[in-house]
């Protein structure tokens, strides 16, 4: 396995989806090599990150220079543990995502589906340039270039709908990122004269304690991706894209990147201890905890399958959101973690809800009544990935709400462990709610089923891959523990 | 003609040849070979200007002494880090705005007046290249006409396909007229006062007269008539008429240089001539400059969003642009000054690229390019429209792009000078800017077909070969923007020097 | 006004006066105040004197308007040419001093071929502006086939 | 100095800015464009006024070497620089009368508030335009510039 140096790894983990951007207009003249150059281009991309997570795990950090930008930064890579993990999530899901979207698009018989491929090839790029980010200001680069990317794919339906989400999503994402966080970018820039990622922060002794509530803030809510509540507007209305769009916006690349951004600034910029000793953090615990209670009641009103997801993903970012506030050294391996268990299963359902509106064309939960026997396969997915980002022991998700439990008591937060405990509840109601009409209500509205083997096949690995990742998480709880130092 | 003698009297050849071609190029009759002269010109300055520019590259800066008179009495031209930096920007746009003027002049303007057209160019381009070089106050004068003069000519060229480019230029002729002469009273009560003209003797004298009163009012007069040539914000109001309204060549080259050179000159008067008086430079600054290069901002921003003819909407872009570059030389830290030089180049780039394409789109539509004739275009003219793109994402700033390069050093002067209630307008107005360059993106390329104009012959390489070099140089000074950089910071060192 | 035998006969008089006058105030501007500017005016003031009286078409047979716009450029060109001239011999632009062997004697040269420059191309541009304001008819410009919008905006 | 003395000390100067300003009001206020470039030249003729007043030597003579007995000179580097200006100031009001003759050809009137009144021609550039000027005004009687 070790025939690339790590340099390399980045190289090819960075260029490939590039690759398989740029090719896929040349390939489009034959549909087949079109589709089958985002799954090779998917493998290709998880080998390289593998190979850098495994130097990392080793204690190294792979880094990649290419330009300099400015005295003191220059535009390379280097990978930190928190950025392997992510770096894994994006490629490994992005394989399994770009098989589906090809069954979905021929499933639903979209068009423009070479456009389609290339800017999620793009918007795949950007994530794992994000993952693998020297220092703060590449990562703000391909930050934008992600938004941009991602824009076309939004509104793919160029439909009155799609373009008023596109603008909703265009004004949030680029208005946050560019009146908030690039300033704050650029005050870490001038305050410490450096920005790249040192574990243990170097912000420490940079400004006085009053300013880093503020700067926090301006992290918080510059990062428009975490969705905290009062910036959230934009997820829902993203969902009137196709369903491989949600899949990759909610559990591959961007809210990750969002949450993956603030996680970088708590544990990289500001440090865990700094943070934790200036208290800076405590009123972002009590925003991420409103979030939380507050999306999943807003999911549990919504009867559209995709709206009720996206609001479970709002609160479920802010889990992540919650790990990196309470700035203990376990709840912020939680927040690690999560990242890594709620893709696993976030995907799932996004899959799962995608699979059924090709096969069955049903976008209303109460529709749903009776349909289980007719497709065992994806409500049995459904509910595994249910079970994930409830908690539930043998699935992956419990291991992260665990850390953060501990996490919040080292913290003395007691209240926090309320608030995980209502969300668990709020969770089971609203996951399993579809699941239970689909196997125990009698059907009410009878339809067709046309069988699409390549929409069901990828819902079921991600949801063996939750169990999965039950047993084998040692190698993500590894990385998170070294994230720290 | 021994290379010995062309290398020192380089200074002198970027105005000269622009210059003595303009006569030539106006004899001619046949197009081609009156553009084959300004190509000549425009590229002989450009020749001249690079290498100027590594003559100072090691931040050294010397005088060319015009007719070997020495100053305070003959007219000497200045060369250094600031000058030549901005001369190469100039020579360089220009050039590419007299490639893309091949196919875009002939088509515009009558067939026998194309020879005048080009000698007005030359005059236009040289007039401004020795505004920048001059070190001697009524000199620039001289030249502040010559391109004033030159550039209500090709404005009003534009007649041939819109008449209002008549009162357009009609307008410009006056305001810009009152503009000089404003400078020219400046200046006649600074010579009263210290009886020299050249800068560098006067930025000696001026501190020991110390009659406040003349030199605070000669003060005012010269920096009123220079806010009027570099259409900073309450005298901006010839500035749109005239570059929505002229031929398409002319609009690009006007936008890319010609306020750029005032900007420069406002520095050279701020920070050289009245370096001595500081409280009188600082009062300016703080209470004029910035304030009325943030409204500027705001006001070029916002119009930009409501207008619905193209140029109009990029000549208010500019304005919102041109009230940037103010705002960083308002700062006056070294940072600050050289946040205004980076954004100097970068706009002429942005800007330049996008009256190119637009110029494009106005030679296949053969109508005015409103937003509404533009609709769909993406698909027809894609070469042009993702060159017109790339420059767009470049002025609202998306990282990789030049555009990004000038706000982060301008945000960064801000920070570094804490005055944060500026930074934070600033980042508002960029982030209103998005809102009308989305609104372009969205018509060009996501409104179904349906009601198109009709196309009279699609892309020609011609148009749009200088689009893309412009393009890629966008994206060039966005990924590796350290020769911009160290450059603008050199010439800020030489300017602002220990402030 | 071509009719009128009493300014005919006095435009005929005192045509060539003016051009000697004109000329005189020419080559004697480094003794005596003139030099290009005045003494172009001047010049041009006989042509257009002869213009007004005998008619445009008569000015335009006496000075044609290629060889009008050939003069203004050719007295820019020896102006600029002078200076070209100094830097191939190694001087500065507009070094007057490197034209001839001795120094004064060059300065000498040089402003008087400069000033006869300023000279050709003044008297050039007033009788073109004088040409382009008289001949200015609107109907050129109004919706006449193809013609040629030319006219004197020079 | 009380004030009468002050006023006849420099009375040049007082004309030089009751020129600039009268010149200043008639661009400003005048709608007329030829009024507007009176203004202009008056505006621009009292620069040059106040130019040769600050050359003036008191009992200086004209700067030129005849003899050697007057002492003193006035300053002739301010006569050089309006004969510049003077230039200048020629060329731009050449330059606007020429616009303001192709305006009146353009819109049929030289006022401002008519001309920026009028709705633009369609601008199709000239090779498009129909030759035949309909009577009707479609076309605005003063036709487009060839």
């Amino acid at each position: 396995m070790d025939f690339m140096s790590p340099e390399t790894a980045i190289l090819v983990g960075i260029l490939a989806p590039l690759v398989v951007a740029v090719l896929t207009p040349f390939l489009a003249v034959r549909n087949n090599w079109r589709d089958i150059a985002g799954p090779l281009g998917g493998v290709v991309t998880f080998i390289a990150a593998l190979h850098v997570a495994a130097d990392v795990l080793a204690g190294g950090t792979p880094t990649w220079i290419a330009a300099q930008i400015a005295p003191g930064i220059d535009l390379g890579f280097a990978v930190t543990p928190l950025g392997a993990i992510f770096g894994l999530v994006a490629s490994g899901l992005w394989i399994l995502a770009a098989i589906y979207s090809v069954g979905y698009m021929r499933g639903n018989h979209e068009k423009h589906q070479t456009r389609f491929a290339a800017f999620y090839a793009v918007a795949v790029h950007a994530a794992m340039a994000i993952a693998w980010s020297g220092n703060l200001l590449v990562l703000f680069i391909f930050y934008e270039i992600l938004t941009f990317s991602t824009f076309p794919l939004v509104t793919h339906k160029d439909s009155k709908a799609a373009r008023d989400a596109g603008r909703l999503y265009m004004s949030i994402l680029v208005g946050t990122s560019v009146v908030l966080l690039l300033p704050a970018v650029i005050y870490v820039w001038v305050m410490t004269g450096r920005l790249d990622f040192v574990p243990g922060g170097i912000l420490a002794g940079a400004i006085p304690d009053n300013v880093v509530p503020w700067l926090l803030a301006a992290f918080a809510f510059g990062v428009g991706k975490a969705a905290l509540m009062p910036i959230h507007r934009w997820l829902p209305a993203a969902m009137v894209a196709p369903t491989p769009v949600s899949a990759l916006l909610h559990a591959v690349a961007v809210v990750k990147a969002g949450v993956f951004t603030i996680l970088m600034v708590v544990v990289y910029i500001f440090g865990i201890d700094f943070l934790h000793a200036s208290g800076g953090g405590t009123w972002l615990v009590w925003l991420a905890s409103f979030t939380i209670i507050a999306s999943s009641c807003v999911a549990i009103t919504k009867d559209d399958l995709k709206a009720r997801l996206a609001y479970s993903t709002i609160s479920q970012l802010s889990y992540i959101v919650l790990g990196a506030a309470i700035a203990t050294q376990v709840a912020a391996e939680g927040a690690a973690l999560h990242i890594v268990m709620h893709a696993a299963g976030k995907i799932t359902l996004f899959f799962v809800a995608g699979a059924i509106y090709v096969q069955a064309h049903i976008t209303k939960i109460s529709d749903l009544d009776g349909y289980g026997r007719d497709m065992p396969w994806l409500f049995g997915a459904f509910f595994l990935g249910a079970l994930s980002i409830i908690g539930i022991p043998p699935l992956g998700g419990s291991w992260s709400k665990f850390y953060l439990m501990v996490g919040a008591v080292d913290a003395g937060l007691l209240l926090v462990l309320a608030v995980l405990g209502i969300s668990s509840l709020l969770n089971i109601y609203y996951l399993l709610d579809p699941v239970a009409r689909a196997f125990f209500k009698p059907k009410h509205k009878d339809v067709k089923i046309d069988r699409h083997p390549l929409v069901v096949v990828p819902p079921v690995i991600t949801a063996v891959m939750s169990v999965l990742l039950f047993f084998f998480v040692d190698a993500f709880a590894v990385l998170a523990r070294l994230m720290s130092g | 003609m021994s290379i010995a003698s062309i290398i020192a009297n380089l200074p002198a050849l970027v105005v000269v040849i622009p210059l003595l071609l303009a006569p030539i190029a106006a004899l001619i009759p046949i197009s081609g070979a009156a553009w084959l002269v300004a190509v000549i010109g425009s590229g002989g300055a450009l020749v001249s200007a690079f290498l100027l520019q590594g003559a100072v590259s090691n931040g050294s800066s010397f005088s060319y002494h015009l007719g070997s008179w020495p100053p305070p009495w003959g007219i000497e031209f200045v060369v250094d880090s600031a000058s030549a930096l901005t001369v190469l920007i100039m020579a360089a746009l220009a050039f590419v705005a007299t490639l893309f003027a091949r196919k875009a002049l002939p088509a515009e303007i009558n067939e026998k007046d194309i020879g005048k057209a080009y000698s007005a160019w030359l005059l236009a381009c040289g007039g401004l290249a020795g505004l920048v070089m001059t070190g001697d106050a009524f000199n620039l004068f001289v030249f502040l006409e010559i391109s004033a003069l030159s550039s209500v000519i090709l404005i009003a060229l534009g007649a041939g396909t819109d008449r209002r480019a008549l009162v357009a230029g009609y307008n410009y002729l006056i305001i810009g007229a009152v503009g000089a002469t404003f400078y020219v009273i400046g200046v006649g009560f600074i010579y009263a006062v210290t009886g020299s003209l050249n800068m560098a003797d006067l930025a000696a004298r001026i501190p020991d007269v110390q009659q406040d009163t003349v030199i605070m009012v000669g003060f005012g007069f010269m920096v009123a008539g220079i806010l009027v040539k570099a259409a900073i914000f309450p005298v901006h109001i010839w500035l749109p008429a005239a570059y929505a309204y002229a031929p398409s060549a002319v609009s690009a080259l006007l936008a890319a240089i010609a306020t750029k050179a005032s900007l420069y000159v406002l520095a050279r008067i701020l920070f050289t001539m009245f370096a001595g008086v500081p409280d009188v430079t600082a009062l300016a600054l703080e209470w004029v400059l910035i304030p009325l290069a943030i409204a500027g901002i705001f006001t070029g921003t916002i119009l930009a969003i409501y207008e619905n003819d193209i140029k109009k909407l990029l000549a208010y872009s500019s304005v919102a642009q041109i009230g940037y570059i103010a705002l960083a030389f308002g700062i006056a830290s070294t940072a600050g000054v050289a946040a205004g030089f980076i954004h100097i180049g970068n706009h002429a780039v942005i800007k330049g690229g996008m009256f190119l394409a637009v110029g494009g789109y106005f030679l296949a539509l053969r109508s005015r390019v409103s937003l509404s004739a533009m609709t769909g275009l993406g698909r027809r003219m894609p070469i042009t429209t993702t060159g017109f793109l790339i420059c767009g994402l470049s002025l609202i700033g998306l990282p990789l792009t030049a555009g990004f390069i000038s706000k982060l050093y301008l945000v960064r002067a801000l920070i570094a000078e804490d005055m944060i209630i500026v930074m934070i307008l600033v980042l508002v107005s960029s982030a209103l800017s998005v809102a009308y360059l989305w609104k372009i993106v969205e018509i060009l390329w996501q409104r179904p077909e349906g009601e198109e104009a009709p196309l009279h012959g699609g892309e020609a390489p011609a148009l749009y070969i200088p689009l893309w070099i412009l393009a890629i140089a966008n994206l060039w000074l966005g990924v590796a923007p350290t020769p911009l950089v160290d450059s603008a910071n050199r010439a800020a060192m030489h300017l602002v020097g220990g402030l | 006004m071509r009719d009128n035998p009493v300014l005919r006969t006095a435009a005929k008089i005192l045509f060539a006066p003016i051009i000697v006058f004109g000329l005189y105030v020419q080559f004697h501007g480094d003794y005596s105040p003139g030099g290009g500017f005045q003494a172009g005016v001047i010049i041009a003031a006989a042509f257009i004197l002869h213009g007004l009286i005998f008619g445009l078409e008569a000015g335009r047979r006496l000075v044609p308007e290629w060889l009008n716009l050939a003069m203004l450029a050719a007295g820019v060109l020896i102006y600029g040419g002078v200076g070209v001239a100094g830097m191939a011999l190694d001087g500065l632009y507009l070094d007057y001093n490197v034209l001839l062997p001795d120094p004064s004697a060059g300065q000498h040269v040089g402003i008087i071929l400069v000033e006869f420059g300023v000279g050709l191309t003044v008297t050039s541009v007033m009788l073109a502006l004088f040409h382009a304001f008289a001949g200015f008819s609107e109907d050129r410009f109004a919706d006449k086939p193809e013609d040629t919008a030319g006219g004197g905006s020079q | 100095m009380d004030l009468v003395a002050t006023i006849t000390a420099n009375w040049n100067y007082l004309i030089v800015i009751l020129l600039m300003m009268g010149g200043l009001f008639i661009v400003i206020s005048q709608n007329n464009m030829v009024k507007k470039l009176v203004g202009l030249a008056i505006f621009q003729t009292s620069v040059f006024l106040f130019y040769i007043t600050v050359g003036k030597v008191a009992g200086g003579t004209a700067p030129i070497l005849m003899s050697y007995g007057k002492a003193a000179y006035s300053n002739p580097l301010p006569h050089v620089l309006i004969l510049t200006a003077i230039v200048v100031g020629v060329a731009t009001t050449a330059l606007g009368l020429a616009l303001v003759l192709r305006i009146h050809a353009a819109f049929g009137s030289i006022e401002d508030d008519e001309v920026l009144a009028m709705k633009a021609d369609a601008g199709m550039p000239r090779s498009k335009r129909s030759r035949s000027s309909d009577p009707d005004g479609s076309d605005p009687d003063g036709g487009d510039p060839a």
